[in-house]
């Protein structure tokens, strides 16, 4: 056990800081509701540092109180997919080696989705801060569908082209859209049988590797990710499966 | 504060991106899209949808015998024959009934069947600019750089609490961020609208809510805070003819981005776009052209030429459409990477560039949002950044940053804070950028000067080439359109020689009342 | 009951920003340790957005949550001491008028509160933003004790004085010394019957007047306080004691 | 980036100094204070505290049987009698012991036999600024402005704790906030302390267990990290001392601090503040000095010209306690106003007319703190113009402004951000004072111009009536402090004509090993 509380400036003083907007006119009743709501949450020495009224009917509150939660860091797991990266020639090594052919990945940005720029960083040629994309690779054949890509498409494209890895992004998360983009690409290949033997990887700025795994992915990649973090992640899985 | 620029190199730059619009424009005299002839039907008083949800602006265009003759013809020949006003003959069509053909009624009397309701929507134009100009005198807006919130909820009436809100702190202009990809669609929506995705469809309806909103809210204030929306994307004219009814006073409106970054085809846009300005022109909309998205595709140390290239380009666009320099918002933004050394000093060297080759242009100036992440408290300090940026170089229309960029369309409380930010920065370090000199042949001024001169490049290879060539060869923004391909092909026709657009012989002179 | 919840961009979403450090090295499981403590503080829609070491043993995290909690705006009282203050010779006149006698304050920063700004802004000639302090009124004989006076002190000094009322400032309010010093103040008058007839009055960054009247105080006075506040309280509620 | 200001000005405003100091310094001659010898007896290594924790050098001193003689001359001739160490002398004191009468013992011997625990002394003092200058040969410390943060747990292990972490989070320099009015003790508290009040206890073994966590973050970190707590107070020469013998590397050290912010006698502050600068000097001490105390207790805009003249007193204190001006950290503050127009132009003309007028010192440049309030956010964005500030006007030692600063002695979370956003505004604006120049006549140069201007008006005010009479009148800061009241002022005594005390004699010429 070892119990983690939020640390101001002593151990376990469970300090915390809270900002929010209240749809009331600003008084110093105002300022009572705040400190009221957030007693409510649960915090204890609530103070209510700032309250102001932003607009007529609208305040702004910046809260600091303390908590008495804790949660027990040593059970918390929370494998991430990026392992210790290996450069561009081990994974294109390890690949020839171990699977003996190029493999084959689609990335798109699926439903409504537009912003390419993320899974483009991935994998285009360009790569990212410094970092070549998984176009540069010689073990890679790479297929980037683009934007807005519906999920019958990919997985049409997926099966046509007997892809080896599927990477899906989603950056818009608005009324859990990217939850539910997720979700329907993982129950399509499913339902068509077609998720056997295929690697499927989510990414985006708010995909962790749990919830990946959570929503049936085998990797979840999210903010500041590299390519090499991915090109490792999907050369060591496919080696992994291979017999012998 | 001032550049010591080679004034050469812009006379340069501006000959030449006239040299490039040139060509399109006569291609632009001798075509006509749906769009325009849907706006003109619009302009004539058609509204309103079938029981389907489709405008009935739709449904007339689609069942014009010869659209090559322009809607216009068809609807003056219609009026003249039944004696309906052009709502009336737009439902008969959506109820089933032909058109009758044009030919059969001679030439003036169809002109002169529609000259009432071409007036009436100039009129009615002119009215919504005379009342801005009213409302600007006696509640005047303040000083630039004016700032420009945006509210994105989804659900028009929640946008307008948001909106009202936003005035009452401070914002001096609001925008409401389309729904997303509403620049694909070949219709404008209908009605109040609540269930937008990332942003509010742009309805005239919306327009009307948003609009009436904010001036009471202007009353209430004292002064007049102004409202935007986005017209670039398939609809364009029509969304301009809206905007000018429903006295919007900015739209979005850029030639080339719904080309390279909405696939649309290039022949659609510069048609539409030329006479969405001419609206803009008449009903004194400034423009808001979209150079921040070069910028937030790409790196934007590398992109600033293209920039500036972008920027000449849509200035020659926007005068060839008469649109006075007084209502040209060229666009840039804050995009270089806040970890680079001195990235800073890149961006007053770009944005005092750009405030000095377009000296009257009411430039528009983008918040960083590419490099934000989840911590809002570094992200405030970039935005206080950009703030200083655009004070010290006296932009015109400052597009306030959200701390919250990268995590979600912006709060309430958020934008009250994008607010105070620009508010503090701006007003402590208000006169700063009139009270320093740049060092001559420093960094700063050495980057302006490549800017401009990596500028000039890329028009003299695009003038070389013609425009259209070059983006097929994707010179901007590395991204390849052809010429015959993308969205809303299909709607882009000659003109015959029958062709009539009432409204574009009315706007063709630039001429501008006061 | 108008039930009140805090607002990001629709009424009643409950989203409320948090941050705060934990005392562990980041990884991805740092990022899940952050996501799992906000929830079991009862949060929903936790969304940690922001996650990093910022030293070798602490994280910090900026997250974005939901809360289901609400206060009822209708029931929440906090009468402010400050009402529509009145201007220094409405206030003289008042004095003038219902008490016939200049009336004596005493100010001071009591136990080890040093910070003579915030008394002083309120008593001094000068004032504060552009409103003159007590001293300049005629209806006024202000004491001004300084800094770092014992209460004891203090009480001698109002009562050797007769004073009408005490002014009490306390800035600091680590360990809660504050709230020691305003209750031991009270306390010592109460217990020497000095109570009766004064007026006693808290003020300070932190102070409300909710506060101040739990400590036992005629009134508190929080940040932005202005002088002419002080004085048309002072001179209304002595005003209001007077007979006839 | 240069300022054109009137040299001639500022030559006069440094003769004023002189001339205001040196009357002072013939006092300072003269007299000596219970604090100096204690130093005296400390720097002979006396340490410890008797049963009721008082400190033996306080008991020594105490039990002189003539103080005015220096406790030197009456330990030599203990030790002579009783070849004790001088901590054992002074531990028999405290057991009761009576001390010799030094008349007893012949000049020469009793001298000799002090030389020893004298020259053990100064060795100390040079081995800890040799070991100082070799750490910072391998281990750079990095490039100004000096990030420099603050500690203020109360707790020397969480001041650990939270020191080693801003260390790895950036920090150049940590200061451990002493514990609330610490100054007004007259006596050093002794050993690790975990209950101060709003700060830390400044004591000796502190000072170890901070400077050996350091030492071992400097380590990991490749860069030496400097350590610093405060003098000023009624031990400044014996927090001189200590910090000397424990590898400080700068300390709070003001000419009139402790007399004008926390009613200090003058004259035990003027003669503590040249013996511990004469300590600072030989061990390669930077000092701090205190202007940030005018501008939070009054308006800084009008508090400017009284910044700049104290700056003027207290380099001409320091140069006569040979202090070099590399070791002059001469303070000023970001204090104006947030909301006032122009604020920002005000504080940049004070830190660039500082920046020339010193331009071999140290500058410490204090973070906004009077105006800031519970809005963390806009706290943080006045931290960030205050950064700008600092970079562009390269200041040296750059305390970072926390924007809890309103709320609470900073988290270390508060820390980590406040570093972060100093890191973000430097980098990015790295070279931007260099880059632009200030416009001549413009307000910047008016109000550099009419700060000078003010000082020199105070300094000759000053120097009119002499230094003890203005602060006699309210000249600084508006505070009256009579010659003769105050703290301490039962401390200080005119030294008779055996007055012996070998460091000052030692460290008189100033002269400072390389
Ligand atoms: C650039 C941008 C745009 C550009 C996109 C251009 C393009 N071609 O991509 C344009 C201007 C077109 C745009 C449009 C819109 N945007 Co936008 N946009 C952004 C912005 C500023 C930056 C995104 C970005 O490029 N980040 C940089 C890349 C490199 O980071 P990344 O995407 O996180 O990718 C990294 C990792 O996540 C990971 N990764 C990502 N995907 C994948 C996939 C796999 C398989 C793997 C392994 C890894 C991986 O690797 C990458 C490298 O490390 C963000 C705000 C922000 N700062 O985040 C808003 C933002 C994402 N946009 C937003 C919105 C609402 C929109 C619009 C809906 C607005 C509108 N109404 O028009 C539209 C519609 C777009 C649509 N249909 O999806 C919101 C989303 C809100 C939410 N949380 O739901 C944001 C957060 C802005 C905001 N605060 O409102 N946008
Ligand atoms: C200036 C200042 C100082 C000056 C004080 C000079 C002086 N003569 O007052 C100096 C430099 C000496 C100082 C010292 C210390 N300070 Co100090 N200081 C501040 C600072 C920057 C500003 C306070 C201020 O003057 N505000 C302006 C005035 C006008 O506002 P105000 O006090 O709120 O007063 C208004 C209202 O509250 C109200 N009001 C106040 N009192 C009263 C009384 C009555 C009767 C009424 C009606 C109204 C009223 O009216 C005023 C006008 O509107 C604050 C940080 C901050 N920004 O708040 C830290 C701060 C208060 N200090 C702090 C600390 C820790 C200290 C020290 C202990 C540090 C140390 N270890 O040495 C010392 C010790 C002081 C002591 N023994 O009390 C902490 C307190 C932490 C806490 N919450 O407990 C703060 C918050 C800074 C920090 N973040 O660490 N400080
Ligand atoms: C010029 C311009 N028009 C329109 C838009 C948005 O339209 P949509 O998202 O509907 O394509 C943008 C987006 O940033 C733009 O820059
Ligand atoms: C020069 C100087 N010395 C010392 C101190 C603090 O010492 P104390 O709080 O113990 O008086 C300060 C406080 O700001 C200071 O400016």
């Amino acid at each position: 056990m070892s119990l983690v509380r939020p640390y101001g400036d002593t151990q376990d003083d469970g300090a915390v800081q809270l900002s929010f907007t209240l749809p009331i006119a600003w008084d110093e009743a105002a300022d009572e509701a705040a400190r009221q709501l957030v007693a409510k949450m649960g915090f204890s020495d609530v103070s209510v540092v700032e309250g102001r009224a932003i607009s007529a009917g609208f305040s702004f509150f910046v809260v600091y109180a303390r908590t008495l939660v804790a949660v027990d860091a040593s059970t918390i797991r929370a494998p991430s997919a990026t392992g210790a990266a290996l450069s561009i020639e081990q994974v294109d090594e390890l690949i020839a080696r171990r699977v003996g052919r190029k493999l084959k990945v689609v990335g798109a940005c699926i439903g409504t989705d537009a912003h390419t720029v993320g899974i483009d960083a991935i994998l285009n040629m360009k790569g990212y801060k410094g970092d070549y994309g998984l176009e540069r690779y010689r073990g890679f054949e790479v297929f980037n569908l683009g934007s807005q890509i519906a999920v019958e498409d990919l997985v049409r494209f997926a099966r046509e082209r007997d892809v080896d890895a599927i990477l899906a992004s989603q950056v818009v998360t608005q009324k859990g859209s990217d939850i539910a983009n997720f979700t329907a690409l993982a129950e399509l290949l499913e339902a068509e049988n077609a998720r056997e033997g295929l690697l499927l990887i989510a990414g985006g700025p708010r995909v962790t590797n749990l919830l990946a795994a959570e929503l049936g992915y085998d990797g979840g990649f999210g903010r500041g990710t590299l390519p090499r973090d991915v090109a490792t992640f999907i050369a060591r899985r496919i080696s992994d499966r291979q017999p012998g | 504060m001032e550049l010591r620029i080679d004034r050469e190199a812009v006379a340069r730059a501006r000959r030449l991106a006239g040299a490039i619009v040139d060509p399109v424009e006569d291609f632009i005299e001798r075509h006509s899209t749906v769009s325009v002839e849907r706006a003109v039907a619009r302009l004539c008083g058609v509204d309103g949808v079938d029981g389907a949800g489709v405008p009935l602006a739709n449904r007339l265009i689609d069942a014009l015998p010869a659209r090559e003759a322009g809607v216009a013809r068809a609807l003056g020949a219609a009026i003249a024959e039944s004696g309906r006003t052009p709502q009336q003959v737009a439902a008969a069509v959506a109820a089933g009934e032909a058109l009758p053909d044009p030919a059969g009624t001679p030439e003036t009397a169809l002109r002169a069947a529609l000259r009432v309701h071409i007036d009436a929507g100039l009129a009615r134009i002119d009215a919504a600019r005379a009342l801005r100009t009213a409302l600007l005198a006696r509640l005047p807006q303040g000083e630039p750089p004016l700032l420009y919130v945006i509210v994105a909820s989804g659900n028009i009436y929640e946008d307008r609490t948001a909106a009202v809100a936003a005035a009452e702190g401070g914002a001096q202009i609001v925008a409401v961020i389309r729904s997303t990809a509403q620049s694909l669609l070949d219709y404008v929506p209908f009605g109040a609208t609540t269930e937008g995705f990332g942003g509010t469809y742009a309805t005239q309806e919306n327009f009307r809510l948003m609009r009436a909103a904010l001036d009471e809210a202007s009353e209430r204030l004292g002064r007049y805070v102004m409202l935007t929306n986005y017209a670039s994307g398939l609809c364009m004219p029509e969304i301009a003819a809206l905007a000018a009814l429903e006295r919007l006073d900015m739209l979005l409106n850029d030639s080339m981005y719904g080309i390279l970054f909405r696939d649309i085809n290039m022949q659609r846009t510069f048609v539409d776009q030329h006479f969405s300005r001419q609206l803009n022109a008449r009903s004194g909309i400034v423009i808001n052209t979209g150079e921040d998205n070069y910028l937030t595709t790409a790196d934007a140390v590398e992109q600033a030429p293209a920039v500036l290239a972008s920027q000449f380009v849509n200035e020659a666009f926007a005068r060839r459409a008469g649109l006075p320099a007084a209502q040209m918002g060229l666009g840039d933004a804050y995009e270089i990477d806040p970890d680079l050394e001195d990235g800073f000093l890149l961006q007053v060297a770009q944005a005092q560039l750009t405030r000095q080759i377009f000296p009257d242009a009411p430039l528009k100036y983008m918040p960083p949002t590419k490099h934000m992440t989840g911590n809002i408290f570094k992200g405030h300090l970039i935005d206080a950044m950009f703030n200083l940026t655009s004070v010290m170089t006296h932009q015109t229309i400052h597009l306030c940053g959200m701390l919250t960029e990268a995590i979600h369309t912006p709060f309430l409380g958020d934008r009250a804070l994008a607010l105070e930010n620009a508010r503090y920065v701006m007003t402590t370090a208000r006169h700063f950028g009139d009270e320093i000199e740049i060092k001559a042949g420093g960094r700063i001024e050495l980057r302006a000067r490549d800017v401009l001169s990596g500028a000039v490049r890329i028009l003299d290879g695009v003038a070389q080439r013609g425009l259209m060539r070059a983006i097929e060869d994707g010179t901007f923004a590395d991204i390849r359109r052809p010429r015959d391909g993308g969205r809303g092909y299909d709607g882009v026709f000659a003109k015959d020689a029958a062709y009539w657009n009432p409204f574009a012989d009315a706007l063709a002179g630039g001429a501008v009342p006061a």
